[in-house]
């Protein structure tokens, strides 16, 4: 079956982005990031089950397709999911890349700007 | 203006070969889109290209062009197959008798695109000068003159010294 | 006048897609014209009026006629992309507009909104992603809209000028990012299962897909991860806390009054109402979830010194509270968490609005603050219904859906769900007691006042005023409202009125 | 009838007015003028619920929230009502004088009168929910009034402390309501009432009772929670008079007083409030004789009427309920007017301190009338309703079926004490030798009315004891008994066990008074280092430690580190993934892999190794390079297996992606390694494979299920026939789900923006020499 | 009998291709400098040239071909965008530290 | 990095990528390619323009901000879906009109419209990404 | 009969386009430093991708395609060349030095930007 074996590859793509996201470095997320996208989209394209068929393009003279083609909605889908993931990969890069100037680093754990040691409250009336 | 005329219609003539065949709505839409592009394009002084322009000589060069290719790329492919690899690589800096931006870039291209020998830049302003790595250039001054006779030779024939870009 | 000579009992075409598309117009018309920021402002409220009245149509037509539906590009259901408006999605589609709209009033008057004309037009693509998830009835179309508005978010934090700001904006955009792809990863598993993407599909499906074997048990679970962290579900309300507080006061207004919405409406949706029985086995882990939300979020609030903060625990607590009418998923708690998901997009703008104010009058630290009620009575009558509202006291509209979920609770047999509802209402009384206490009644210490009016100008108070009378109007007068939101609930526990009117024919697909 | 609705909205109507009246001259009389015109509608029902009528009725509200205004007069709600409003009047009256010159005058009575509003709305609720909001709008006005001079810490923190613990009762009282809907199937008292039958299977009740406690306990300020009352004192005096001892704080004894017919048998009913009201009624008096202000004497006398009148329901016969019954109306009476008295000494002599205060009675003729009646009524002297109440007091206690000997004990202790505080407050400070006072403002007719009208009002009812009983008492105690109860006792004492009862305590309490200067000084000292261990101590380290407890929560969590809160996430996924399938339905069996070609092995092979460099690169640089490597190989995978238009996007976007990221990390120093620790190596590898696991499981689990192809066959036949395509998944994308298409572009356009926004940004800023 | 020849060969091809993607594939890795690694993976482009061109040959669908074309520009780009970030590098950063070392 | 060689060629590849990027365009509907492709190859080819000549001269060849692009080209794709309503269909439901003039078959549709719209986004966008990166990089 | 020389002659083009492209493939490997390299890289993407683009004009008997192929090789033949040259000058310019190298006296005399760094890594 040839999903399983895309199964497989996408387990190994989910694995390598996880392990990237929680690196110390915000590039590294980023990097995972890209290859989280990657492995959401081999998950899609294999759940819409694969044979080794044509691709979906209807040959001259036909008005439907001749020949078993593979399934064209994962297809549709994921055209739009990569589509998506890159224009957000994107926008998260130049965020990244704005943040590393401005907050001088790009290592996860000193990016602590937004939630400073949270100073307490009058504890009186 | 020319040289954007000149452009428009080479990019109408790429829509005829990506739209497959010279069809009337080919060559319409072809026209339009290759002024578009032509617009959108900041195509240099292809001006001075036509002025000095021989057939001939093109001709040869067209012919005698992939036959170098050839011929230079069986010999690096028998370099890098052998064993020993006998590489003796060399940075020529080549001075030029051509002084318009296109033939230059033309005569590096085709430099490059002959296996064995790579044009990493242009040096100089007045006295332009190419530096060209060799995979194996024994001689230093032979490399330089075979491409000196070879082929800036035979551009300066097709096309002449060319005048600095306006 | 096109609008008036409408036949609301079946809805044109265009009003369905009106309240999504309008805004997407407006976008596109800003990013057009590009030059002129002093414009962007009065357009993108004039764009949202509009979409509000069509939105008003549309939930007058869903009250009176049930549900309507319409497939894009007149293709067959479930093959094109249908539109399926419900009482649900129309009354969150209302009120989320209205908050939409009352921030874009009060951005008239800022200036951080007014300094970047990227703002309007990312507020205009946050309001179209929201109200474009509140009404598709097509669950990969549901993660279109759910990546238009969270982009429209990014782009609002994007317009981070500080350091605390744009820390908070990166973690923002990395963990919802996460969620939305979350999200992606459960639909491709449900198209794998279901072979169908139509919600009313999914619906009729569900029962045969599940005996075939699918683990519709996981896929729900995943759909909860997902929209948990979207709605900011204790433990996956990380982001909550490190972004809205940090955006500009009129951003985290518009976040705070739609995003987490959207994830418990998509939980709703997609998991109540598509996977009941699948839903329902979570049921516990969900309740143990709500009580946590809940009193983290209360917690979290007793004890910052940022006000910013604060409004960003409040959030979190509000979404627990609209977590345990899931938990209980029975009429009475569903109809609470619609109604309290509902009058808080109201309350939660003002909130956001009224801090804003604050900030700029004298900080937003308590410790520094004080004397405020001196300065202006309507901000203090303003922070006093707010305060009301969000403990769930009368004469604010928080009462309501606190009532109906401690009954469904009670009901359910969940002493410790009606305990956890009922603590963290009390730790929010005293929270928002002490908030207003040291802000509005202690005497202001020596030069804390700003000098300038700027809290007080009109586009800072007429926006506050109307989104705090709304949750008066709610609470005074809640039949209206607890009567859609039953209806809402009647929707989610028996989708066949739905099914129905996508598939009119009980069409085979 | 039609009045009746109209009884509801009065007080509020007045509440909105207040402010626009108070400010035109003479306006602020028409208030007491509206109290007084409820009191009048109320009373005209006095003799048709004196007939043993009950009037119901409704208008809807929220008939889905099961909510209408309607309402439930009977003799226990008709007598509040007509306290309330009563009161209500002299105390409008009261204050219209008292705050004369308060700048603030127009928030308090609009505040004043929408407490009057809610507490009578409290009392005439028949449905459960409408009660519940009266009872929190109470707590909320009474926040707003004993913060009415905010400035001073000690009355923020007093109107606080008094908002969260009868806060904390409503939300018990919610509970309560609902488990009792929940056990009984009513929404109202009427409907309630009869069910009494069906209450005693359901294992509801005990839960039900306790939270109606703890809602009575926490407003009627029974010890432990009787702390919040005193410092309620922080108040203006008319407050103090009106909602803290008249009216609010006897919220917690109406409801025992109306639930005592259902619950009044049950085990918890008669064990906790006898116990409760007794020790309250003790510690009460106790307390206040160990103040020297006089308001605080009061305040302390108060929480002990409360205990009695806690300890009396619990007893439950008729005779404790004739007893409360009695006592709550002269209570009402003589604390009233004993406080406003207080006010009018504070007023005049400038200060309330009891070791101070003496021979007032030349200066304020009038008000020393009322101390004497007053107190004599609180005494319980013959003449006064005062002595009604505590003849039926005595006679239930003694007769009380459960521990009658302790709680008459209790009884009498309590009693003595509120006899001494009778005469330290109505009584010493007008005799004796007149010491000069720096008094502000005279006594006017406005501030000596009110004590005046009630003192006398307390001895013309103990002596019209038929037309009290008739109208008041008898009505009142039927509805709390359950069954009609007739109460008889006359004006003249008669001898017996009760008679005795109340002369020892008068003689106790006397003693008590005379020797006040002696012993005061030692019993407050010690009073005081009791307290200290008291709950009003315990409510300010709880708040404290309640702060500090959340601040730690919250910061141990929300600790800024991304790489935790993904941590959270991946976890939580990788739990989702695995979980589910582990439990229920097991592991999808493996099904075997399919023959490739080598080409498609040696793809697979590079997307493997491009995911493996790309973990393992020491350098950034390295990982960047090999990103590019996956989504190569990725793209070839899409082509070989007939997705074309995808490969041609993905071979795009992957190289866009890469120019991209080095485009913009041009000018990030990437050399300096960023290696994890071993130990975050040991959380994050055990969680990557996790998660890649759970994702195979999962795609095995749904693929090996039959799949349904009826939307691509659809797309397949139609593409081209209708929507004139061939490459149908272009088609898809533009016509069939061309909505989707519209939604991703409208990404790609903002995406853009965003970025040029956020570069427009960092060139402001790197202009005006920011960073 | 000459069909067979043509598959032959573009099986060949396609196996030829498969080795030189995974040599290209470790100079990716490799490097050691940046600009190495920049040229592998412009030649990887260059594979999916080929890898297009005779996969279409080989089944017949030259709907295929033009990615080949789209694949050529994009190349293009990258390589130069890199030898961009190569070039601005060195204006800030000394030479990289990495040009050395092993994966 | 603007260099000579470079220069002197740019004109002539991005001129054949953006044809190109057209062509892909038109033909998607029958054969892969369409409004992302296209865009995405006309993004480059202005993105390599952008490195040739420096980004202002891409800002004054276009005439439009890039972004602007983007936002027409969403109000292309939102009206091409409008004529259906006003037909009573609901909303992107296509409307062809096909002919052949002189010997060349021409298929005009508001689907047409969409793809053009969706070219110019991703066009433009990209476009604007590239310059406002490339421009940091001087 | 056509069809079999042609047949051949596509088979012989792609069979030619591979092992240049094996040639490139072996020669960024083989080779001691970047430059060297580059000329195996620049084969590959002009003589490589060439022939199989040619392969592909010839095998694919539908004449749009034989055009856009033919459009494909002239785009190849532009874009490798430039694209190489600006690698090679990058690379130079940051202070790469081809290895063991002769003659040309402005990279010994290191008049180019930055001073010489030998940079030797062995084949
Ligand atoms: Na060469
Ligand atoms: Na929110």
């Amino acid at each position: 079956m040839i999903e399983a074996s895309f199964a497989i590859l996408a387990g190994l793509f989910f694995a390598t982005a996880v392990y990237l996201m929680l690196a110390q470095s915000l590039i590294r997320v980023l990097l995972g990031i890209v290859t989280l996208g990657n492995g959401v989209n081999l998950l899609i394209f294999t759940a819409g089950r694969i044979g080794r068929e044509a691709p979906p393009v209807i040959a001259e003279g036909f008005t439907a397709p001749a020949v078993a083609v593979a399934n064209p909605l994962p297809q549709a889908l994921i055209l739009t999911a990569i589509v998506i993931s890159f224009s957000l990969f994107a926008f998260i890069l130049v965020l990244a890349f704005r943040g590393y100037e401005m907050l001088g680093t790009d290592d996860v754990s000193h990016m602590r700007h937004s939630e400073p040691r949270a100073t307490l409250p009058p504890l009186g009336n | 203006m020319s040289g954007k005329l000149l452009a428009a219609s080479f990019f109408a003539l790429a829509w005829v070969v990506f739209g497959g065949g010279p069809t009337f709505g080919n060559l319409l839409f072809g026209g339009l889109l290759g002024l578009a592009v032509a617009l959108l394009v900041p195509s240099p002084g292809r001006r001075s290209a036509g002025s000095e322009f021989r057939l001939l000589p093109a001709l040869r060069l067209l012919l005698r062009f992939p036959l170098d290719i050839w011929l230079s790329g069986w010999r690096v492919a028998k370099l890098v197959l052998s064993p020993a690899m006998p590489v003796r690589p060399a940075l020529l800096e080549l001075p030029l008798r051509l002084e318009g931006e296109g033939r230059i870039a033309l005569l590096a291209n085709m430099i490059t695109l002959t296996p064995g020998t790579l044009t990493v830049d242009v040096l100089g302003e007045a006295d332009k000068r190419l530096l060209i790595h060799a995979l194996d250039a024994p001689d230093v001054e032979a490399a330089k003159a075979e491409i000196r006779d070879g082929f800036e030779r035979m551009i300066l024939d097709a096309w002449g010294r060319g005048g600095p870009s306006p | 006048m096109v609008i008036l000579s409408l036949d609301l009992a079946n809805p044109p075409a265009w009003l369905l897609v009106a309240p999504a598309l309008l805004p997407l117009a407006g976008a596109g018309v800003l990013v057009a014209l590009g030059r002129s920021p002093r414009l962007a402002g009065p357009i993108a409220l004039i764009v949202l009026a509009l979409a509000l009245l069509a939105d008003a149509t549309l939930l007058r037509s869903v009250l009176l006629h049930g549900p309507a539906s319409v497939t894009m590009g007149d293709w067959p259901p479930p093959f094109g992309i249908s539109f399926a408006a419900d009482t649900l999605g129309a009354l969150f589609a209302v009120f989320a507009k209205l908050s939409a709209a009352a921030v874009a009033w009060a951005a008239l008057g800022d200036e951080d909104a007014r300094a970047d004309q990227g703002f309007f037009v990312f507020l205009l693509v946050t309001v179209a992603g929201v109200s474009g998830a509140f009404l598709t009835g097509d669950v990969f179309n549901l993660y279109v809209w759910f990546e238009v508005f969270v982009i429209g978010s990014f782009g609002l934090v994007g317009l981070a000028r500080t350091a605390e700001a744009l820390d908070g904006a990166i973690k923002y955009a990395v963990l919802n990012l996460v969620g939305t792809t979350l999200f992606l990863i459960a639909i491709g598993l449900l198209y794998g299962a279901f072979g169908t993407l139509n919600m009313a599909d999914i619906a009729r499906k569900a029962p045969g897909v599940a005996q075939a074997g699918a683990p519709l048990g996981a896929l729900a679970l995943l759909f909860l991860l997902a929209f948990a962290t979207k709605a900011a579900v204790f433990p996956l309300q990380f982001w909550l806390p490190a972004s809205y507080p940090t955006a500009t006061p009129l951003t985290a207004a518009l976040f705070g009054g739609l995003l987490t919405k959207v994830g418990v409406y998509a939980m709703l949706k997609v998991v109540v109402m598509l996977m009941p029985a699948a839903g329902a086995e979570w049921s516990g882990l969900i309740s143990a979830a709500a009580c946590l939300t809940m009193l983290f979020g209360a917690l979290g609030a007793l004890a910052q010194d940022d006000l910013r903060r604060t409004a960003g625990f409040l959030v979190i607590a509000g979404v627990g509270t609209m977590l345990a009418g899931i938990a209980t998923g029975d009429r009475t708690g569903l109809a609470g968490t619609v109604f309290y998901a509902v009058q808080s997009m109201a309350a939660t703008s003002a909130l956001f609005i009224l801090v804003g104010a604050i900030g700029k009058a004298g900080g937003v630290s308590l410790q520094a603050l004080g004397g405020l009620s001196h300065r202006s009575t309507l901000l203090a009558g303003c922070a006093l219904v707010l305060a009301l509202t969000i403990a769930g006291l009368p004469p604010g509209s928080g009462l309501w859906p606190k009532v109906l979920l401690v009954e469904s609770s009670l009901a359910a047999d969940r002493p410790y769900l009606t305990a956890a509802i009922l603590a963290s209402s009390l730790v929010l009384i005293l929270a928002l007691g002490r908030m207003f206490m040291l802000a509005f009644w202690r005497p202001a210490p020596p030069g804390a006042m700003a000098a300038d009016r700027a809290d007080e100008r009109v586009t800072v108070t007429a926006p506050l005023a109307v989104l705090v009378s709304v949750g008066l109007v709610l609470g005074l007068w809640p039949e209206p409202f607890a009567q859609a939101a039953f209806s809402a609930a009647d929707g989610l526990i028996d989708p066949s009125r739905l099914i129905d009117v996508v598939f009119p024919e009980g069409a085979a697909p | 009838m039609a009045a009746f609705p109209l009884v509801f909205f009065l007080p509020f109507i007045a509440a909105v007015f207040a402010p626009f009246l108070v400010r035109t001259p003479g306006g602020v009389w028409a208030l007491p003028l509206i109290l007084l015109l409820d009191f009048g509608l109320l009373a005209g029902h006095a003799p048709a619920i004196a007939a043993g009528e009950v009037l119901t009725g409704a208008l809807a509200w929220a008939p889905s929230l099961r909510l209408s205004l309607s309402w439930r007069l009977d003799g226990l709600s008709l007598a509040f009502a007509l306290v309330i409003a009563g009161i209500g009047v002299l105390v409008a009256i009261y204050a219209a004088a008292y705050l004369a010159d308060d700048v603030r005058r127009g928030r308090f009575f609009a505040v004043l009168m929408a407490f009057a509003g809610a507490m009578q709305g409290l009392v005439l609720a028949d449905s459960f929910f409408l009660m519940f909001v009266f009872w929190e709008l109470t707590a909320i006005t009474s926040f707003l009034l004993i913060g009415h001079s905010p400035w001073r810490e000690e009355a923020r923190r007093a109107a606080l402390q008094a908002w969260i613990v009868t806060g904390a009762g409503g939300l018990a009282l919610l509970a309560g309501l609902v488990l009792l809907g929940l056990a009984s199937g009513a929404e109202s008292f009427s409907e309630l009432l009869p069910a009494t039958g069906r209450l005693a299977e359901t294992p509801l009740l005990e839960p039900a009772l306790l939270m109606i406690l703890i809602a009575a306990f926490t407003k009627s300020a029974q010890v432990p929670f009787h702390f919040w009352l005193p410092n309620a004192m922080e108040a203006p005096t008319p407050v103090s008079a009106y909602l803290h001892s008249a009216t609010m704080v006897k919220a917690g004894v109406y409801l025992l007083l109306r639930l005592q017919p259902v619950l009044g048998s049950e085990a918890g009913w008669t064990t906790l409030l006898p116990i409760f009201g007794a020790a309250t009624l003790v510690i009460g008096a106790g307390l206040a004789l160990a103040q020297r202000d006089l308001k605080l004497m009061l305040a302390y006398s108060t929480v002990a009427s409360l205990g009695q009148l806690v300890m009396l329901a619990g007893i439950g016969t008729k005779a404790a309920l004739a007893a409360a019954t009695l006592y709550f109306l002269a209570h009402a009476l003589f604390k009233g007017a004993l406080f406003m008295l207080v006010g009018v000494l504070d007023v005049a002599a400038g200060t309330r301190d009891a070791t101070v205060l003496s021979g007032w009675r030349r200066n304020l003729p009038w008000s020393f009338l009322a101390g004497i009646l007053a107190a004599a009524s609180m005494a319980g002297l013959p003449l006064t309703v005062g002595f009604l109440a505590k003849e039926e007091v005595f006679l239930a206690l003694s007769e009380a079926p459960v521990a009658a000997t302790a709680l008459t004990i209790a009884g009498l202790i309590g009693n003595a004490g509120l006899v001494a505080v009778a005469y330290l407050v109505g009584i010493r400070p007008f005799i004796g030798v007149q010491q000069p006072g720096e008094g502000k403002r005279a006594a006017t007719i406005g501030l000596t009315l009110g004590p005046v009208v009630l003192a006398i009002a307390g001895v013309v009812l103990g002596l019209a004891t038929g037309a009290l009983h008739e109208t008041l008492t008898t009505p009142m105690t039927s509805a709390a008994y359950g069954e009609p109860a007739v109460v008889t006792i006359g004006p003249v004492p008669h001898l017996g066990l009760p008679l005795l009862l109340s002369v020892s305590a008068l003689a106790l309490g006397l003693a008590l008074a005379l020797s006040f200067g002696r012993w005061r000084e030692v019993w407050s000292s010690a009073a005081r280092r009791v307290s200290l261990l008291g709950p009003d101590r315990g409510y300010d380290t709880v708040l404290r430690g309640g702060v500090l407890m959340a601040a730690g929560i919250a910061n141990a969590l929300q600790n800024g580190s991304m790489r935790f809160y993904l941590g959270v996430v991946f976890v939580l996924f990788a739990g989702v993934l695995l979980l589910p399938l582990g439990m229920g339905p097991g592991w999808p069996e493996w099904p075997g892999l399919a023959a490739f070609a080598l080409h498609e092995w040696a793809t697979m092979l590079v997307a493997a190794f491009g995911l493996f460099a790309i973990a393992v690169a020491r350098s950034r640089v390295v990982a960047i390079a090999a990103v590019g490597l996956q989504g190569f190989a990725l793209a070839v995978l899409f082509l070989l297996f007939g997705a074309p238009d995808l490969a041609f996007t993905q071979f795009m976007i992957e190289i866009l992606s890469v120019v991209i990221l080095t485009l913009a990390l041009t000018r990030l120093n990437l050399a300096p390694p960023d290696q994890r620790t071993s130990a975050q190596r040991l959380f994050d590898l055990p969680v990557a494979v996790a998660c890649g696991v759970g994702v195979i499981v999962m795609l095995l689990a749904v693929t090996r299920l039959p799949f349904d192809p009826a939307l691509s066959e659809f797309f397949n036949a139609r593409s081209y026939l209708d929507a004139h395509g061939r490459n149908v998944v272009n088609v898809i994308i533009v016509d069939f789900r061309g909505l989707d298409t519209l939604g991703e572009i409208a990404v790609v356009m903002t995406a853009g923006l965003a970025i040029f926004a956020v570069m427009r940004i960092r060139r402001q800023m790197r202009a005006a020499g920011g960073r | 009998m000459t069909e067979s020849f043509l598959q032959v060969c573009l099986h060949l091809s396609l196996v030829l291709l498969g080795v030189s993607l995974v040599f290209t594939a470790l100079r990716v890795v490799l490097g050691p400098t940046l600009a190495d690694r920049v040229l592998a993976l412009d030649t990887l482009s260059v594979l999916a040239i080929g890898f297009v061109g005779v996969y279409a040959l080989a089944s017949g669908l030259f709907v295929l071909f033009d990615i080949a074309l789209g694949l050529a520009a994009a190349s293009f780009l990258s390589t130069a965008a890199f030898a961009r970030f190569i070039r601005s590098r060195r204006v800030r950063a000394p030479q990289p530290a990495e040009a050395g070392g092993k994966p | 990095m603007s260099t000579l060689i470079f220069r002197a060629c740019a004109p002539l590849i991005v001129g054949l990528m953006l044809v190109f990027s057209v062509f892909v365009l038109l033909r998607g509907h029958n054969e892969p390619g369409g409004g992302f492709i296209g865009g995405l190859i006309a993004g480059a080819a202005f993105a390599a323009l952008g490195m040739a000549f420096g980004t202002d001269a891409v800002r004054r060849a276009l005439r439009v901000h890039p972004t602007a692009i983007a936002g027409y080209g969403l109000l292309a794709a939102l009206l091409s879906g409008l004529p259906s309503l006003f037909l009573g269909q609901p909303f992107m439901t296509g409307i062809w009109y096909e002919t052949t003039i002189l010997g060349s078959y021409l298929a005009l549709s508001t689907v047409l419209v969409f793809d053009i719209g969706v070219f110019l986004i991703v066009a433009g966008t990209f476009t604007s990404i590239a310059l406002s990166l490339e421009e940091d990089g001087e | 009969m056509t069809d079999d020389i042609l047949n051949i002659l596509v088979g012989v083009l792609v069979l030619a386009g591979s092992c240049f492209v094996l040639v490139a493939g072996v020669g960024l490997l083989r080779l001691p430093d970047l430059f060297s390299r580059m000329h195996a890289a620049s084969k590959a993407g002009a003589l490589g991708s060439g022939f199989v683009l040619l392969g592909v004009a010839f095998g694919s008997g539908d004449p749009d395609v034989t055009l856009r192929a033919l459009a494909g090789i002239v785009f190849v033949l532009v874009t490798t060349p430039v694209a190489a040259h600006l690698l090679a000058k990058a690379a130079l310019d940051t202070g790469q030095r081809p290895w063991a190298v002769a003659g040309s006296t402005a990279a010994a005399k290191g008049t180019l930007e930055n001073p010489r760094v030998e940079t030797r890594s062995g084949p």
